[in-house]
């Protein structure tokens, strides 16, 4: 699959009721060795926002002007991390998660990075 | 409903200020005076300097085409203006007539210069002055 | 010493790359008719072109990467191309005034019509940037583009009343036969020649071409804060002899020759000299700065190589760029298009270009993955935000108040 | 930061739009204009960089700073730029000698 096909994708609790639209995918360089004897950058989940668009302007981060900042993400509402393991299926059009929007994590409870 | 009223009459101004025929005459006079007056002065200004020997004379030569090329602009847009009524009409004339004079006297100071004769072109300094000062005048008819 | 000098070289080359032929054209001009009463937009600009090109040194001193890049991956490839298709138009549009500069000013020299000097000069334009080395052409018409200074003897030497030029400065508002539309016109005209995105585009890449690092960074804040100040009180030293000698006569700038005529003026045909081989070293030397730039928007966005660091024929389409703008350049001014009037466009079309251009460096300066722990801090990132605000007010005005105003008549 | 492990990226931030490196001679190489990702595996990884009609697997991925910089080896990245180089810029004289 394209990174390009997957950002901007309707993302869908079980209920069929649209959460957001994926904004990033979260990779980490932990995944099988490569040839090159690097490790593989696996896919550890998704970056999800509730408006959905795809520029984030590397926000997510914590970088930035203070007062862009909050413009942008006026914009985006809320941006939640979405570990791999709850994503149920991707289809053509939609990805479908496990858990309920309640219990989604937000993104800035992540570790800083 | 007042302030209603009030754009209205607003609008009706402004409308008849723009359709007033003399009005509109003014004030394209006053803005091809004063496009005239900037090459005319700029013509003195070059003479005067060229008097002085502070200016090359194949570079007064270029700035006068210049300023000659700029009178002729500014005299052609107001010719083509329509004047309707016996007071545009005069107005009409004087300003061609003014607007005539600064292009001859910039003219004779091109082909004085073009031909090096520098006492020529001085001999127009106070035609060039003169022309200033009258379209100066025709400048402040309106804003 | 050493360092000493080069930070002393550098300054100097900033002084004379400041100035170019749109802010010949726009501070003569504006001071003929505004005298200094819109002075004040010079200072604000200079504030900011300093600002960003200080962001955009330090980006590129730290990570190595031009603006373009950071516009492309920041604003990504449709916004991104968006900006390019905007600031590509208005680079190339500064670069036909500047030829045209050139060639108005061998013009002024010799009495030989403008139309033949031009293909000579977009020539000339072209194989300096083919044989030449970055550094020696920067350094070459940085510093020859110096003798500009002759602008500030002249104002001197006129012996202006001070006072009143001081009480124009402090005066912001229109005079005479002007009313705010020309002068927020102007004051638009003014801000967009004075912080043109191409100043960005080739101090960034230059900042690539010469192999900054860290160590470079004083050098770059000097040029900076140094030199673009001090080419800013050139402009200004433009704008107060036009206000001394044609503001009172009702002289509006309209050629290349009325500009130079305060010189003439207060110094004479030796001054004369000196501001011609000033104006066309400045004209000559910016027109090298947008040809250079044209190829690297295009190249910076398409990821193509580019850059003189290294030999022409391994950036092979970063040339061909080049080459075809400068052949479009010359197309153009053969229309006899009045220079002077392209360059009053360009300025103003500058300004509009601005906001997407100046965007994706203050977001990037803030990036610790580009500038590790030379990061903004919050002054410059109020500041920065400030700009950002004008910048987009200027760019949305511009086009309405070109049509209220007919173009600033 | 060959080898370095755990490092957290953001495919779009991090990847999307950089500026692509010839490992070999530092070149300019493009740029990312797309990431291909196999979401069947276990565990999903990225398998390539897409540029222009190439693909770099994602085994020829050397380094991931403020550029991409991969070992290109047999691709042909160049193919434009040689194809210009051909045609138009080594017909100039002067086009293979450094600036003076």
């Amino acid at each position: 699959m394209r990174l390009n096909d997957l950002l901007g994708r309707r993302v869908l609790d079980t209920d069929g009721d649209v959460i957001g639209g994926v904004a990033d995918v979260r990779l980490v360089q932990d995944g099988p060795m490569l040839v090159s004897m690097q490790r593989a950058l696996r896919v550890d989940g998704l970056i999800v926002v509730e408006n959905r668009a795809t520029r984030l302007f590397g926000y997510e981060r914590h970088v930035g002007p203070e007062l862009l900042r909050r413009l942008i993400h006026a914009r985006l509402g809320e941006v939640w991390y979405l570990p791999w393991d709850d994503i149920e299926e991707i289809t053509d059009d939609a990805v479908t998660i496990a858990p309920r929007r309640a219990h989604l994590r937000r993104l800035e409870d992540l570790a800083r990075y | 409903m007042r302030r209603a009223v009030a754009v209205a009459l607003l609008l009706v101004l402004v409308l008849s200020s723009c359709a007033d025929p003399d009005q509109k005459l003014r004030s394209a006079a006053a803005q091809s005076a004063r496009d005239a007056a900037s090459e005319v002065s700029t013509t003195r200004l070059a003479v005067e300097q060229l008097r002085a020997h502070r200016l090359w004379s194949q570079s007064a030569g270029q700035m006068v085409e210049d300023a000659q090329k700029g009178v002729e602009k500014a005299a052609s847009s107001f010719s083509s203006q329509q004047p309707s009524t016996v007071t545009s009409t005069r107005l009409y004339e004087q300003v061609t007539k003014t607007l005539d004079d600064a292009q001859t006297a910039v003219t004779a100071v091109r082909i004085a210069l073009g031909n090096g004769d520098l006492a020529a072109a001085e001999q127009q300094l106070t035609a060039l002055r003169r022309s200033d000062a009258d379209l100066g005048r025709i400048g402040e008819l309106a804003k | 010493m050493k360092k000493v000098l080069g930070v002393t070289l550098g300054i100097l080359t900033a002084i004379g790359g400041f100035v170019d032929i749109g802010d010949l054209v726009t501070n003569a001009l504006v001071g003929a008719r505004f005298g200094l009463h819109l002075a004040w937009v010079v200072i604000v600009g200079v504030i900011g072109i300093c600002l960003y090109a200080e962001m955009c040194g330090r980006v590129v001193a730290m990570s190595g990467r031009p603006v373009f890049d950071l516009i492309r991956e920041r604003l990504g490839p449709r916004t991104g191309l968006l900006t390019l298709v905007a600031s590509f138009l208005v680079t190339l549009l500064t670069l036909i005034a500047e030829i045209g500069g050139v060639a108005l000013a061998l013009e002024l020299a010799s009495g030989v019509h403008y139309l033949l000097w031009m293909p000579l000069a977009a020539f000339a334009v072209w194989l300096v940037i083919w044989r030449v080395k970055f550094s020696r052409l920067e350094q070459v018409f940085g510093l020859l583009g110096l003798l500009l200074v002759v602008f500030a003897v002249a104002l001197f030497t006129l012996g202006p009343d001070w006072g009143q030029l001081l009480h124009q400065a402090t005066r912001p508002h229109p005079i005479g036969h002007e009313n705010w539309a020309t002068y927020a016109y102007y004051g638009i005209a003014l801000f967009g020649a004075a912080m043109t995105p191409y100043e960005v585009f080739f101090f960034s890449s230059g900042g690539v071409e010469e192999k900054w690092t860290r160590s470079d960074l004083v050098t770059a804040r000097s040029n900076v804060f140094v030199g673009f100040p001090l080419g800013g009180l050139l402009s200004l030293a433009i704008m107060g002899g036009a206000a001394v000698l044609f503001l009172p006569a009702g002289i509006k700038v309209e050629t290349l020759g009325q500009v130079t005529l305060p010189v003439a003026v207060a110094l004479g045909k030796l001054g004369l000299a000196i501001v011609l081989i000033g104006v066309f070293a400045a004209t000559f030397g910016a027109a090298l700065e947008t040809a250079l730039s044209c190829g690297y928007t295009i190249a910076q966005y398409r990821g193509w190589q580019w850059g003189k660091f290294v030999r022409p024929r391994e950036a092979s389409r970063f040339h061909v760029v080049i080459i075809v703008c400068l052949v479009l350049a010359m197309l153009t001014l053969l229309t006899a298009v009045d220079p002077v009037q392209v360059t009053e466009y360009s300025v103003v079309f500058a300004a509009m270009a601005l906001p997407l251009t100046y965007l994706p460096i203050l977001i990037v300066a803030n990036d610790p993955d580009y500038v590790g722990e030379e990061k903004n801090g919050p002054v410059r990132n109020a500041f920065g935000l400030v700009y950002l605000a004008l910048l987009t007010v200027a760019s949305a005005a511009a086009i309405p108040l070109m049509i209220i105003t007919k173009g600033g008549q | 930061m060959p080898g370095e492990s755990g490092r957290v990226l953001h495919a779009q931030l991090h990847l999307l739009d950089r500026q692509l490196i010839d490992q070999a001679d530092g070149h300019l190489a493009g740029k990312v204009d797309d990431v291909e990702l196999d979401l069947d595996a276990d565990p999903p990884v990225v398998t390539a960089l897409i540029t222009g009609r190439e693909r770099i697997t994602a085994r020829r991925i050397v380094d991931i700073t403020t550029a991409v910089t991969v070992s290109v080896e047999d691709l042909d990245l160049d193919y434009y730029d040689d194809w210009v180089e051909n045609h138009v810029i080594a017909k100039i004289p002067g086009a293979r000698h450094a600036p003076e």
